[in-house]
């Protein structure tokens, strides 16, 4: 159950342009997440919390380590913070992953720039249920890559720039053609991007995390709706998602 | 009578305190960090005639000390929420305040009536400032001819007390007052939002999808506090105050400024359990400042005039 | 042509940066921070017939993200505001622009007569809203007839380009800038405060001693944006936008939104640098969004509709 | 000449009851910094600069020393800020004391609360130049006390708090009569304490430190204006005063 915390921060690290790694102390949350959930985290002098992705748990240290990109305000103000601080967080929360493996073989990662962060979670978690693995990052450029090694100790990884400064030069699609035969794919990226592998994959069982700008972050105001094929028509990417199934949501 | 009582035209309210309209849904989300009973009610979110999707996304965006929103009233529809929000809401001891909104004088009354058929609600408040809402390019909540019409409407099809909840975005905000207080109104809401604007340096482009929003949070507290103190002088029936308050000192400035009661909004994005620790707090903060009960602040600030 | 200017009516702008009125004073405290020729203009400090002390005080307070005002229009007249002030401003290699008030129409007529006798004033900027002015009751900020009337006879009294400046205090802002349009304004100038009021919990009074103050500052920025935006798709005339710049980036934003120059206001209290400061971010700014210049930008958003 | 500074935070100390004393190091302001001026500091979150009087100035270490009372939000975060953090300032601001010593033997400060600050350097400038000096002051409480001793260093000092708690009990005014002859009074503190000081002394020449709230703090804005006897009939506080001629103003 989502619950309101304070999570101590272990440690931070610029760990490529613009990325932040944070490693934060909280048991309640270390206990309680899964993989695709989020934190909801206040920054000092803004209204709404930003919503960050838990790329990472460690259970018996009580960490959770999440990823993020400064972009705004928010997130700049955030990577000022420093280890020993505390963070005002709500979570875990949303509704992560599907990791029932009943006769799953092969999966697919498919992350996107600050999309890759919960397929990290996602992977070790099935990799370590013998679930074998294979991950396609994509990046902005060299300066931007992350936990490529991090993603090879469980999976056979591929990465992608979009100027061609690191890895293949192009999108994540123009790999997943190349990867072999996998029975599910999970994704989280950019719009354009999950619409483009949802459009490609469509035969394939598939699940993708969304982002939208949200304002209660619990499932409250209904600032996050997205339009879905079920009979209510819509779904709320807060608390219903943000993964669901690809072919529930229509982006 | 206990410290933080309330008596309003159909509500006894505990204590001063509950969630705004549409900020809060219909409690069950809260219900998760707090037990519920402790509010002194519940402003459920908005109901039309029936369900409603609302704008397309971005529905928000943030801004200095506050933020626009745009949900455009999406909501399952008056019996849905009678059906299954406030059967839950029920179990609580608290009041419950239904929201009505409609897009036509019809569906206004059409909900009221519903809302009527259902013995658990308390009290209705009439939106009638909902930014999207018009009939023949007329807002109702900007005309005062308007706003007494469809609160003469509802009056008629409800027994239940009505609180006319009024728009900020208007050039005299009195004239409003007083043209739903004759109408009928047992009571004000007041301020919904300020209608806003964030432009996107990037796309060039609203964010907000629909364009315009409304602005809400502790930026416009100010002016909030400026429009009740102005109708204080002017109505006698009761005030539900809203806008920006995100602590019992705000719910202070509110109860001098004239409100009875107040309602939290967008507080609540930032920190769940506001609700809960402005009650917690607020013995302690009328005590620091000299009052007995909540009841001897209300209006204190128009007396000293 | 430069990146950075801008020609409106009257004005050849070497950038679209001026300090608001009433937050520069006659631009004096502020030379001792910066060479005021950097400046598109200054826009004095209102103007009245004679001189005036103002209201009492406290006369500002703070509010989240923002700041209430009630100066009262202080100001020592017309003819020594010229004699020393104007005088004083010459020196510089920017473009000046006298603020006009009065309390009467009359008033009105002669200070913009009397700055039209000067040669050293480049516009008049028409100071309808400001919240302490009423002629029979009505303020000439809230009424399209009283604000196209006083617009009138300002452009007969002078053959200076009138800028006439908005309230935001009014429920169609559309309509008030069609108004003034029509009787003959060069620009419009907006927005001018929201009216608001900030109570103080120990005294239990307002703490502007003038009970209420205008709301300036971030915080209102969604509402200028939003204004701006309406009406710029509703009048030809250019707007110089103002309401709580402090960056470049905030500039952009109001260039988006359809103002063609702007007005930095409050941001010169947090730092009295902003103006100069946000001169050499500018073009630094444009270059990131893409745009050659600022005329590049001027109403972009509204043309993305 | 004021002007825009970063004045680094040497060490911050609660003295007091909500009294901070911060010492503050920057060259130009302690190089120009009279006694009676203030700084006026940006507290991050806060649209209006706070002003806040030098307490003391030491042109060889080229320190300021502020002492401040936590009253309100922008003081309470302002006591939050560390050692080696750095203060956005304008300084030195303001007219300061009248300092001008011909014919003058014995000089009577009075400092009420927040207002014995400003007395200090003043006193200790003063009692330099061998001017004979006598402080009375006056706080709420024994709670509230500061800085006795080190006006006892060069005045002869009387403290009287308002329940007695510590000193005399009462206001400043029941102990000026016993203070002996004095050429001239300097005093500032709370303005019920200035009018009856004023009056009560309206045969000596005094000097008094006032306080408004204060927009711009440069003189351009007319917030903080005082109606005066003066042919204009009023002047600014953050730019004609702080100090004014007790006889000039009319509180
Ligand atoms: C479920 C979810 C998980 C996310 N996980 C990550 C992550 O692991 N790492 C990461 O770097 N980013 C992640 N994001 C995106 C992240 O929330 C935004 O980058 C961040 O909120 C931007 O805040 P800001 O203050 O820097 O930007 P601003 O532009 O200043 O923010 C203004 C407002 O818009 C919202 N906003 C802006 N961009 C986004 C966005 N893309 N999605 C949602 N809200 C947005 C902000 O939350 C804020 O309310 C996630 C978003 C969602 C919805
Ligand atoms: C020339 C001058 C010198 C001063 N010197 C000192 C000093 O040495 N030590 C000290 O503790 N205090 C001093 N003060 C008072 C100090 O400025 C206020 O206590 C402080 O601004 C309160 O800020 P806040 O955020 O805590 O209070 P808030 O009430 O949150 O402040 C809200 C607004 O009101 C203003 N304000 C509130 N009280 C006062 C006040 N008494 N005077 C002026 N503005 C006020 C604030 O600056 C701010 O703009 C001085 C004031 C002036 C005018
Ligand atoms: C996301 C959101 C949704 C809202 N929905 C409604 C609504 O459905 N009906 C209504 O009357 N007011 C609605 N409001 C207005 C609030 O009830 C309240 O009047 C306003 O936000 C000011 O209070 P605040 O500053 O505390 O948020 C909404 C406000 C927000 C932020
Ligand atoms: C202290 C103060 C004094 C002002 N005086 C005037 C004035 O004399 N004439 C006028 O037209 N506007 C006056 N204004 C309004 C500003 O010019 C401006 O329109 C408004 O503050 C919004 O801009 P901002 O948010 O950048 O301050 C004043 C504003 C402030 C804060
Ligand atoms: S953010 Fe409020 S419902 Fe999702
Ligand atoms: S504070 Fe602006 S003139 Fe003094």
């Amino acid at each position: 159950m989502i619950s309101k915390q304070r999570m101590k921060i272990v440690s931070t690290n610029q760990i490529a342009k613009d990325t932040i790694e944070m490693v934060l102390k909280n048991s309640y949350i270390s206990e309680n997440a899964i993989p695709g959930q989020f934190i909801h985290i206040l920054v000092e002098g803004h209204t709404l919390r930003r919503p960050i992705s838990i790329a990472d748990v460690d259970k018996d240290n009580e960490t959770v380590t999440i990823l993020f990109k400064k972009l705004g305000s928010g997130t700049e103000k955030l990577s000022e913070s420093k280890a020993g601080d505390f963070l005002n967080v709500l979570g875990p929360s949303g509704n992560g992953f599907e990791t029932s493996t009943e006769g799953l073989h092969t999966v697919l990662l498919i992350g996107g720039g600050i999309g890759v962060p919960p397929m990290y979670y996602l992977g070790k978690s099935l990799a370590k249920q013998n679930i074998h693995v294979i991950s396609v990052l994509g990046f902005q450029s060299k300066d931007h890559v992350f936990y490529e090694e991090k993603f090879q100790q469980f999976s056979k990884t591929y990465v992608v720039t979009n100027d061609g400064s690191y890895g293949d030069k192009g999108f994540v699609t123009s790999v997943i053609p190349n990867v072999g035969e996998f029975d599910r794919y999970y994704s989280c990226g950019p719009l354009p991007m999950l619409k483009a592998i949802t459009n490609e994959l469509s035969e394939k069982e598939g699940f993708i995390s969304l982002e939208e700008r949200m304002g209660c972050g619990v499932g409250a105001c209904f600032a996050c709706v997205v339009p879905t094929n079920t009979e209510k028509g819509y779904k709320k990417i807060c608390s219903d998602g943000p993964v669901f199934a690809a072919r529930e949501v229509i982006l | 009578m206990s410290l933080l009582q309330v008596n309003l035209p159909g509500l006894h309210l505990k204590n001063p305190i509950m969630p705004a309209s549409g900020c809060f849904g219909f409690g069950r989300e809260y219900s998760q960090f707090y037990d519920l009973s402790k509010l002194g009610a519940v402003i459920m979110k908005a109901a039309t005639g029936s369900e409603r999707f609302g704008n397309p996304t971005p529905r928000v965006a943030e801004t200095a000390s506050g933020m626009l929103n745009a949900i455009g009233l999406q909501n399952p529809g008056v019996e849905k929420i009678i059906e299954n929000e406030v059967t839950f809401l029920s179990q609580y001891d608290t009041s419950i305040i239904a929201n009505v909104a409609g897009s036509t004088i019809e569906e206004y009354e059409y909900v009221a009536r519903t809302f009527n058929n259902t013995k658990a609600v308390h009290a209705l408040e009439l939106n009638i400032s909902c930014p999207n809402v018009k009939e023949g390019g007329i807002q109702f909540g900007t005309d005062p001819k308007m706003a007494a019409k469809v609160t003469e409407i509802v009056k008629k099809a409800s027994n239940l007390p009505v609180y006319v909840k009024l728009s900020p975005n208007v050039t005299d905000i009195v004239a409003m007052a007083k043209a739903v207080e004759s109408a009928g109104a047992d009571g004000l809401s007041m301020i919904n939002t300020l209608t806003g604007m964030q432009i996107n340096l990037a796309s060039k482009r609203p964010i907000i999808a629909n364009k315009t929003g409304g602005l809400s949070g502790v930026a416009i507290k100010p002016i909030a506090i400026r429009m009740i103190y102005e109708v204080k002088q002017h109505v006698h029936i009761p005030i539900i105050g809203m806008g920006g308050i995100r602590s019992a000192e705000d719910v202070l400035e509110f109860l001098l400024a004239g409100a009875s009661a107040v309602a939290v909004g967008t507080a609540n994005f930032s920190n769940p359990l506001i609700c809960s620790d402005i009650i917690d707090e607020l013995p302690r903060a009328l005590e620091r400042y000299g009052f007995n009960a909540v009841e001897d602040a209300i209006g204190k600030a128009v007396m000293n005039e």
